[in-house]
């Protein structure tokens, strides 16, 4: 096999093995692509080179070549990040089963207080659950029952209706028959 | 018509197969069941072997005894019957398709027969075909891959995380419904209609309402020049229903003075 | 959220984006990056510098900008491959020969169903040949065959030639490359 002529093209094969690793690459990882015909000497200067080339100070440069825990990587410039990061949208995560449960009981049978939603769900209230939504601003309190401890009024926000892209609850699907014909009412 | 005489000379496969020279040669179609291994691993099926005894051999395809292959492939078949038996198939349907063809060499010609209507074309053509193939595979396994000879740029990027609230569509809505429905067996006592829903958000609405006024006419309630019939009933219904699950007390000091409702919590 | 000030700026975003991405970025995934402020054009025009500036002909770059199917990509220049190679010791194991001609027979009659194979090759096609192939995603399923039995055809896919460092399918070595001499009939 052929082996590198010049320390100019160790360098250079230092270079591409980072840049296209895909993770960080340790001395002995490094000293493997000569095929042990490099002193680790040699190879730390070739380093500090690199470093030197791609460092922060060379505006032109897009990515920098950084010595982490396990090794040294090329990573992009922090500036470049926020940019990067567009190409992969975080996937947002899911509301639990609860947090839906109580969503679709308090805009279908609204108003409702957190005894209605224990009652109908057969399953206590967590007010963190409560809490998330109204962070959300979907839901808000209307008022309250006339009943010993006065407990909230739970309502949907003009603001879930958004959305949800429904002009009213009206356009909420009525949920036993999509397809039975109902006499539309303007709200 | 003697195969020893196509074959003399000949030493088969110069290569090792498994590190084993190979003792015998293919001098036709069959395969000596205790060999099956390694002829599976030479050859790819009949159409190969075919071909490399013709490229490597100068087989003339027909060149073949066809009594004695007859034989050895029933004998094949026989002992193969239990394992393998699909393979054994093919290299008897190709020795069938040989016989075939020898047939109707054998048969008399008319003068006139065209080159075309020769009964190998068909074989020559597939043969062809197959030999392509196994080339264009060839070159396709020598070409630079990405994982093997080709490395693509993948330097590490700080991962930004934009926190985004949960998506809910109105399908997860509906389907969350269903499922405290399904769960409280509900379905007698609240099958909602779209008017009720309206009626339930104007509910909302009026209550919110009371919420910043505390005290609203009731005629307040109602924009007879804007709000057209239907929606003039569903707020009825609603301040009605408000009324029923108690919610709202509705006052009036005198016959035909004003109608005030104002929450009930609010006293 | 910042936007870039300027095209230079937009072409270092471009190539960090390219440098980190690990796999092509297509014109639609490059967009993102500037939350759709970059007509298409100028994108390309970019694209074309980028090329020009880390092309082979710039002996000092080690990755070259090169477009495959999906888009566009960074990678070591073939002379640096050998000794990238050495960090993983362990190569892909090599597909057989019923893979390879299997794969064959797909990439240059697509699209097949396992019968045509099967004719082509005199021999029956191995369920797991198939599956080799789709685990790599280089073939898939892109119909059925309106015969008895709706065979499914099968074709490569954009991975296949992103695999092979081609553009198209019209890049594959031409088939009349491995026609061979004519088989003698006169017996």
């Amino acid at each position: 096999m052929r082996e590198p002529e010049n320390i100019t093209e160790m360098k250079q094969i230092l270079e591409a093995a980072l840049l296209t690793a895909g993770q960080p690459l340790s001395l002995d990882d490094m000293l493997k692509l000569f095929a042990g015909r490099m002193e680790r000497a040699t190879l730390r200067m070739l380093l500090d080179e690199l470093k030197a080339d791609w460092g922060q100070e060379n505006s032109d440069k897009t990515v920098e070549l950084v010595q982490v825990a396990s090794g040294y990587r090329f990573q992009a410039k922090p500036q470049f990040s926020e940019f990067i990061a567009r190409l992969n949208p975080e996937k947002q995560p899911k509301y639990s089963r609860a947090v839906m449960e109580t969503l679709a009981i308090i805009a279908y049978r609204q108003p409702v207080t957190r005894g209605d939603i224990e009652q109908i769900r057969g399953v206590a209230v967590n007010p963190n659950v409560i809490r998330q939504l109204q962070e959300r601003d979907w839901i808000d309190v209307v008022g309250q029952r006339e009943v010993p401890g006065r407990p909230s009024l739970y309502a949907t926000t003009k603001h879930f209706l958004d959305d949800l892209n429904l002009r009213s609850l009206a356009e909420l699907p009525p949920y036993e028959d999509f397809a039975q014909s109902e006499i539309p009412l303007d709200s | 018509m003697n195969t020893e005489t196509v074959f003399a000379g000949h030493s088969f496969l110069s290569a090792r197969i498994k590190g084993e020279p190979l003792a015998h040669l293919p001098q036709d179609l069959y395969i000596p069941p205790d060999a099956l291994e390694v002829y599976l691993e030479a050859f790819e099926g009949p159409l190969d072997l075919l071909l490399y005894l013709i490229r490597k051999h100068n087989l003339d395809i027909l060149d073949i005894p066809m009594a004695e292959l007859t034989t050895q492939y029933m004998a094949y078949v026989e002992k193969m019957k239990v394992v393998k038996l699909e393979l054994a198939a093919e290299y008897l349907l190709m020795s069938a398709m040989l016989i075939e063809i020898k047939s109707r060499m054998l048969l008399p010609k008319p003068a006139e027969v065209a080159e075309e209507d020769d009964p190998r074309a068909e074989l020559v053509r597939r043969l062809m075909e197959y030999e392509a193939i196994k080339l264009a595979a060839q070159r396709l396994d020598a070409m630079p891959k990405v994982g093997e000879d080709i490395h693509v740029a993948s330097a590490y990027y700080q991962h930004i995380v934009e926190i985004k609230p949960p998506e809910v569509s109105l399908d997860d809505l509906v389907e969350a419904w269903k499922n405290v429905l399904k769960r409280a067996k509900l379905n007698q006592h609240h099958k909602l209609g779209r008017s009720e829903l309206s009626v339930r958000e104007h509910m909302s609405q009026i209550l919110r309402r009371l919420k910043s006024e505390e005290l609203v006419e009731f005629s307040q309630l109602f924009d007879i020049v804007n709000d057209g019939l239907p929606k003039l009933v569903v707020n009825f219904l609603a301040v009605l229903e408000l009324a029923k699950e108690g919610l709202v007390r509705i006052t009036q000091q005198a016959a035909f003075s004003p109608i005030y409702l104002q929450a009930s919590a609010l006293e």
